[in-house]
């Protein structure tokens, strides 16, 4: 790709960034939020024309491509924002617009639905492939979406975060995927936040910010300190920061015992949190931790268990009952349960806080607007106002709007689902940042996250969440010292989180 | 930071030409259609004080219809029962004056607003029937019950004060339809562009499960949203009986597809979670200045129809190719 | 009294009366001379038509009649509305005509009542007004309006049913599909209808009775009948309210295999002369005259323009037709010949 | 991995009865409603073998009609034009059958869907204009035009043949009509169900976005999907003109409330992305079963509205229920 320009209104997404990728590489595309990652992939699969500047594939030059040509020349993409249809199932989503016809010509759904699972069961996963997308869990979604890209054996496979609602277990398995099609001479083009996974995967990078080239690199060349000063233009410091000691207090403010949901049943999680007590819960993918959180929340039945908030047991019967009691959650699913995407952030954010936007009926629209414009320049949501839409949005700032909207009800507990799914290194260091201010102020968090490095990084205790049940409690403190063998917290943690608990 | 909110600025301010142009674009169309009459029409009286009041007129009981299906399609629910519920309005309106003056009447009227209101809103927020479905149920069963009571025959109000305050009279020189549709179009503006309900209305319309996560009460929200469109059905209902100082249960009739024209006319979505009161009254204003152009044109009824079509597109049209190039 | 008998009576009559109790003048007592037709001519006088529906031959019939009669007094026609049966959209009508100020309004009202003010807002402008079938309430012949042209939709409903006596020889079950609504033509039919049946024929008994709400008369009128046929095995004959639903009638007899049901109607459509041509469904039915009425009306607002004075209440006769008359009624009913698919299945 | 797989085909077996037990809802409505009607019936002829075929018969234009509102409805789109394109189809027809016989009249009328769905289909997919106002607009032109051309008049179908074919007559004891139904379901369904195309308009109504990304032609489809209602509306139109041997503009008028009702009662969803024409043509069953049982009950039509309204809520209701539990 040769010299790419988009504008979108006033934002110039891309000016002039080339990118090169070889057959038999796997090439990192990196940069912060909104540096025009997901805009120049978007104009190589052809749903996006750019301003100016040429595609070149395989010797061939185009000034722009439709998705359907894109399609041709043998370049698959896994959208950042899921671009599953979700009325339709696991197999017909897979399949789509590529439908394998019985001798009559008519489509075999039968054999979609076995060669879905044949490729999930390559992949050493479970999903059904006859369940409904929208029934799903983000992270089925995502192998859902992975599993349509490879089903397509494109030449070129782009990935735009595919990881982010994915477990370790899941992203190793992905990258024992995508080694194999290097192998087969396949080019293939990595999006991701997570710097371990890029060191760990990727044979070149190429750094994007502000819509411009900065720097494009084999790997090797780069240590971590320099990538990510690279793509953040500035010396970050990594996550090692926060080995902060415990800001928790003695009071118990919430106490949840043997909780289980009525739509999935045998569950079993008690544990009990503490005010100014970051509590990380870990697990693999399905074990229920979002489950818990919109349990929490009130957005899911409970079959049985108690739960007892401020000393008092309460039957929080639904979200509005929830942010009442000061609790606020911050949602995995930001497309679909965070945001009203195609409202103004300001709307978005005011949304949970409108009550406390003024005594009347009316709006306190100013207030509101300061509200916005606070958080916009604490989380550093790039936009061009507070009046464009979400959906305007690069992911990464979307995301940051979901944690903002929560972060506005001041809550006293604030559960955060995947808070950081999507967000760039230098943000992700805001936002652990802010949750450990949060806990020195006084709140208590419950930190849901399926990447292991922040986990371990931002929590005083870890729970570890298997099947429905929560399986174990590990002190950091236990996690960092004591054992004299040389595997990383982080590494131990996988450990365990993979056994589905029993720290032996 | 100083210089990118400086940007920020600046780019709102070209943001909010844009919006405001492509939401304003019905306008453009209506002002189109408007002097195209009045330049064709004009020595045909359509530029009259008393042909553009009659406009307003005829066209009061539709705008008053189409605030109140604004919040139901902003919601992100339809409905289908406002004709048929204006006509039963009219009738117990009626009734009610003959039996007990016009209070009763008033009275009469707004409680059939709320009564089919709360069934509407009950079988939709409880039992999770698609208000398509209910409201058409609806639709039959007012007209069925208006038929009923009044023996399918025209109910006269012959108590004079009722129709001075329903839709017959003027205050001054203004004819108090007119007064009535402004009242009710500029509550609802505020409504829903100003108040927490509006915003709860959008948010609900826009994307059902986020307003859910965000601790609204979206089933208490559709309930009141399709309670008032009830209610100002009922309303538009007792217009009908002021200004033709007759119930009947004809009144209405097919004036819900000519409401949600107004409002989709409007820029309203049918989708939810946009929506635009001056809109659906400009929408609706449009489409009687279309009705009443045609008949003074002295075209035949079958001319007119095709006319009115065309017309309809071609406004759209104009103002879609406007939003493309902007 | 044979059914023959009183049909022959019934032709010397009109069985209608006005609005104000008035009996009936003759149509062919309307006319205009020379002199004032030019007198009418000069005046440039404009007229616009007022329908309450306008979708079935009656209505354009009685359209054509008017713009034929309008266009001999040099009186154009400016405007033609029609209110699909809606009182409020007729409203709407006569205040957007009022707009150009018309001199003649030639109209029939939706709903005596519900239309009185429009009306009245038109009278008090000085506009003449002509009513066909029905006045609004309240209005005083000579003072508020010209007068008022009658088909004698009463004596149609009696005509209609002596034809079903004949056609049954005075025996057998009928059934009837009316209109749902309170409509002052359609209730005269209907009263007629079954007045005359119970009266006079002890032998014919009435077992279904069905309303239909339209607007898709003729579907309404297909589900109605074809349940009272299914509910009534021994059902001879169905009445229906005017030919559209009639049709639905003829289709319904037509699908439940019933080739010997008797249908009559009032008003001559096309399909039900085809039908009866045939010697199909359709025994007999009662015609008006929309054409001759058409003209009378128009004739009648000359005279509101010459201010003379004019009779308050004219009707035409009820005109009953069989098989045996239908090409005379024809040209008698549309002052033309009968179309080709009407001659042709004559057989 | 086979334990997993196992786990996985054992939730299949259990979400497939879910899924049906949900999708099957609108059947057991069905049921329970005619049941009720069987029985109460009983004495009045409601199960004679003529009964139900004139059941079949009433509701077979409906029921086509509402096989290609599926395919609109899962497309997110609608089509509010198909009464008055029924009603412009039969006098097209019955006008060409008058002039150059049977051929001509069936070339008349499916031309007549093709120029209809084509414009329909430009001003929805090239100008933008939401499907919603063209195909308003364009129920206005057609009813319009239909009136027009025949100067409201009924146009006679005199030649015997056209009847036998469209409507009329029947192929050995089954009406042709229900013929006409039952093939029209058939490929309806594996249209929508089996064929590529069918799959595409799924996709473009539940996410269009998505949909493009795939390389789909949404344009396209959305155009054919258009062009299909269009051309179906026709046929409907051709029919009626068979039946009743006329056509005649007001023929048809009014449909489209009954077709979006028969579909969205058969489980399709307004907002696109999910659609069964089984269930749409049950849907129209189901109405037109109502319909009869009320009218040989012997109610007035006042009362037939009302129980109606009653009976459609009652047996979504009564199904909706079912879903909870399950
Ligand atoms: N449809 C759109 N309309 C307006 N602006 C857009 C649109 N799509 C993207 N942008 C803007 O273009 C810029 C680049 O966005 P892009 O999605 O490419 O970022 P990204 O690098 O993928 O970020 P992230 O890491 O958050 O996903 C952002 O400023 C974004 O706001
Ligand atoms: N509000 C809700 N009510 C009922 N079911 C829901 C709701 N929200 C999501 N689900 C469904 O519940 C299932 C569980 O998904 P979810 O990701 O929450 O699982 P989990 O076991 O908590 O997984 P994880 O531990 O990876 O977060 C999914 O199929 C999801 O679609
Ligand atoms: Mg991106
Ligand atoms: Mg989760």
């Amino acid at each position: 790709m040769d010299a790419i320009s988009k504008r979108f209104g006033g934002v110039h997404a891309l000016r002039e960034v080339s990118l090169s990728v070889r057959y038999g590489e796997i090439h990192a595309l990196l940069g912060e939020n909104g540096a025009g990652k997901s805009t120049i992939l978007k104009i190589l699969r052809g749903v996006q024309a750019p301003d100016s500047g040429n595609i070149v594939i395989k010797g061939e030059t185009f000034e722009r491509l439709s998705p359907q040509v894109a399609r041709q020349k043998g370049i698959g993409m896994i959208f950042q924002e899921m671009s599953l249809v979700p009325t339709l199932n696991v197999a017909q989503n897979v399949f789509l617009a590529s439908e394998p016809l019985t001798p009559a010509g008519l489509i075999d759904d039968r054999a979609m639905e076995r060669s879905s699972a044949q490729i999930f069961d390559s992949m050493g996963v479970s999903v059904d492939p006859a369940a409904i997308v929208a029934d799903l869990s983000t992270g089925q979604q995502q192998l859902t979406e992975i599993a349509k890209a490879l089903s397509q054996n494109a030449d070129v496979l782009v990935l735009d975060e595919p990881t982010s609602a994915l477990t370790a277990g899941e992203v190793d398995i992905l990258f024992d995927l995508l080694r194999r099609l290097k192998a087969e001479g396949k080019a293939i083009i990595y999006v991701s936040h997570r710097m371990d996974e890029i060191f760990r995967i990727a044979d070149h990078a190429t750094v994007l910010r502000d819509g411009r080239l900065i720097d494009s690199r084999p790997i090797a060349d780069y240590t971590l300190a320099s990538l990510i000063a690279d793509i953040m233009g500035k010396e970050t410091r990594d996550l090692s920061e926060f080995a902060t000691n415990s800001t928790a207090q003695d009071e118990v403010i919430l106490k949840v015992e043997n909780l289980s949901s009525k739509l999935r049943r045998g569950g079993d999680v008690s544990f009990s949190l503490r005010r100014g007590e970051v509590l990380g819960i870990a697990g693999l993918l399905g074990a229920g931790r979002s489950r818990l959180a919109r349990m929490l929340f009130g957005l899911e039945p409970i079959a049985s268990g108690t739960i007892t908030l401020r000393g008092q047991t309460v039957a929080i019967g639904s979200a509005r009952h929830a942010t009442e009691l000061g609790l606020a959650l911050v949602p995995e699913d930001r497309r679909r349960q965070g945001l009203v995407l195609t409202h103004s952030i300001q709307d978005n954010i005011e949304l949970p806080i409108l009550k406390r936007l003024g005594s009347t009926p009316f709006v306190d629209r100013l207030k509101s607007r300061n509200t916005t414009d606070d958080l916009i320049k604490r989380l550093a949501i790039k936009t061009s106002s507070r009046e464009a839409a979400a959906n305007s949005l690069s992911g990464g700032n979307q995301q940051k709007i979901v944690i903002g909207k929560w972060l506005a009800t001041d809550p006293d507990i604030l559960i955060m689902d995947e808070p950081t799914a999507g967000i760039d290194i230098g943000s992700k260091g805001e936002v652990l940042r802010l949750v450990r201010a949060l806990a020195a102020e006084g709140k208590s968090i419950i930190f849901i996250s399926s990447e292991l490095a922040e986990l371990a990084a931002v929590s005083d205790r870890i729970a570890v969440m298997s099947d429905g049940r929560l399986v174990e409690t590990i002190d950091k403190t236990e996690l960092l010292t004591g054992d004299a063998s040389q595997l990383r917290a982080e590494q131990r943690l996988q450990l365990i989180v993979q056994r589905g608990g029993t720290n032996d | 930071m100083i210089d990118t909110m400086a940007v920020a600025r600046s780019e709102t301010l070209l943001g909010y030409f844009k919006r405001t142009w492509r939401q304003n674009i019905i306008y453009i169309g209506f002002i189109v259609v408007f002097l195209f009459f009045a330049v064709t029409l004009h020595d045909k009286g359509f530029l009259t004080p008393n042909n553009i009041l009659n406009i307003a007129r005829q066209t009061a009981m539709i705008a008053v219809m189409a605030v109140a299906m604004t919040l139901v399609l902003s919601s992100g629910e339809i409905d289908l029962s406002v004709g048929a519920v204006a006509g039963l309005a009219s009738v117990t309106t009626a009734m009610a004056v003959a039996w007990g003056g016009v209070p009763a009447g008033i009275a009469a009227g707004v409680m059939t607003g709320v009564a089919v209101g709360l069934i509407n809103g009950f079988l939709s927020t409880r039992l999770m029937i698609p208000t398509f479905l209910t409201t058409l149920a609806m639709m039959g069963i007012a007209k069925g019950t208006a038929m009923w009571i009044s023996d399918t025959a025209a109910i006269p109000v012959l108590d004079p004060t009722y129709p001075a305050i329903f839709g017959g009279g003027n205050i001054g020189p203004i004819p108090t339809l007119l007064v009535w549709m402004l009242v009710v179009g500029v509550i609802g503006h505020i409504v829903l562009r100003r108040t927490k309900f509006g915003r709860q209305i959008l948010a609900v319309g826009g994307n059902v499960v986020a307003a859910r996560y965000s601790g609204i009460n979206t089933g208490r929200i559709k309930l009141w949203v399709i309670v008032i469109s009830a209610v100002t059905a009922s309303l538009a209902g007792m217009l009908y009986a002021g200004r033709l100082q007759t119930g009947r249960f004809q009144l209405g009739e097919g004036d819900e597809l000519s409401v949600i024209a107004a409002v989709v006319l409007g820029g309203t979505s049918l989708f939810g979670g946009k929506g635009t009161v001056v809109g659906s009254i400009i929408g609706a204003l449009m489409i009687g200045v279309i009705n009443n152009g045609l008949i003074l044109m002295g075209l035949e009824y079958s001319q007119q129809l095709i006319a009115r079509g065309g017309i309809i597109i071609l406004a759209v049209a104009l103002s879609q190719a406007g939003t493309r190039t902007a | 009294q044979t059914p023959d008998e009183a049909l022959a009576a019934l032709a010397e009559q009109t069985l209608s009366t006005g609005p104000g109790g008035e009996s009936p003048v003759s149509a062919s007592e309307i006319s205009l001379t020379d002199d004032e037709l030019a007198q009418i001519e000069a005046m440039g006088a404009t007229a616009a038509i007022v329908m309450h529906y306008g979708g079935d031959d009656w209505s354009q019939a009685q359209i054509n009649g008017l713009e034929t009669q309008f266009e001999v007094m040099g009186i154009e026609v400016i405007a033609t509305t029609d209110a699909g049966f809606s009182s409020a959209k007729q409203v709407s009508d006569i205040e957007t005509i009022m707009a150009q100020s018309p001199d003649i309004i030639v109209s029939i009202p939706t709903d005596p009542v519900a239309t009185a003010s429009a009306y009245r807002q038109a009278a008090e402008a000085g506009v003449e007004l002509v009513f066909m079938d029905n006045v609004p309430a309240g209005f005083e012949a000579g003072t508020d309006y010209v007068s008022v042209v009658s088909a004698d939709n009463y004596g149609n409903g009696v005509a209609s049913a002596h034809l079903m006596a004949k056609a049954l020889n005075e025996e057998g079950q009928i059934g009837i599909v009316y209109h749902a609504a309170d409509f002052f033509v359609t209730r005269q039919r209907y009263d007629a209808f079954k007045a005359t049946i119970e009266e006079n024929y002890p032998g014919i008994e009435i077992v279904a009775e069905q309303g239909i709400g339209g607007p898709d008369f003729t579907g309404d009128a297909d589900r109605a009948a074809s349940a009272m046929m299914v509910g009534n095995a021994n059902l001879d004959g169905i009445w229906a309210v005017w030919d559209v639903p009639a049709e639905g009638v003829i289709a319904a007899a037509r699908a439940n295999g019933r080739d010997d049901l008797v249908i009559t109607t009032i008003d001559l459509g096309e399909n039900v002369a085809i039908d009866m041509a045939r010697g199909g469904f359709v025994k007999g039915l009662g015609a008006q005259r929309p054409f001759d009425q058409g003209v009378t009306e128009a004739m009648l607002a000359g005279y509101g323009l010459l201010d003379k004075e004019a009779p308050a209440y004219v009707a035409l006769p009820a005109l009953p037709v069989e098989k045996a008359n239908l090409l005379d009624a024809w040209q008698e009913v549309y002052s033309s010949e009968a179309p080709a698919s009407v001659r042709d299945s004559m057989n």
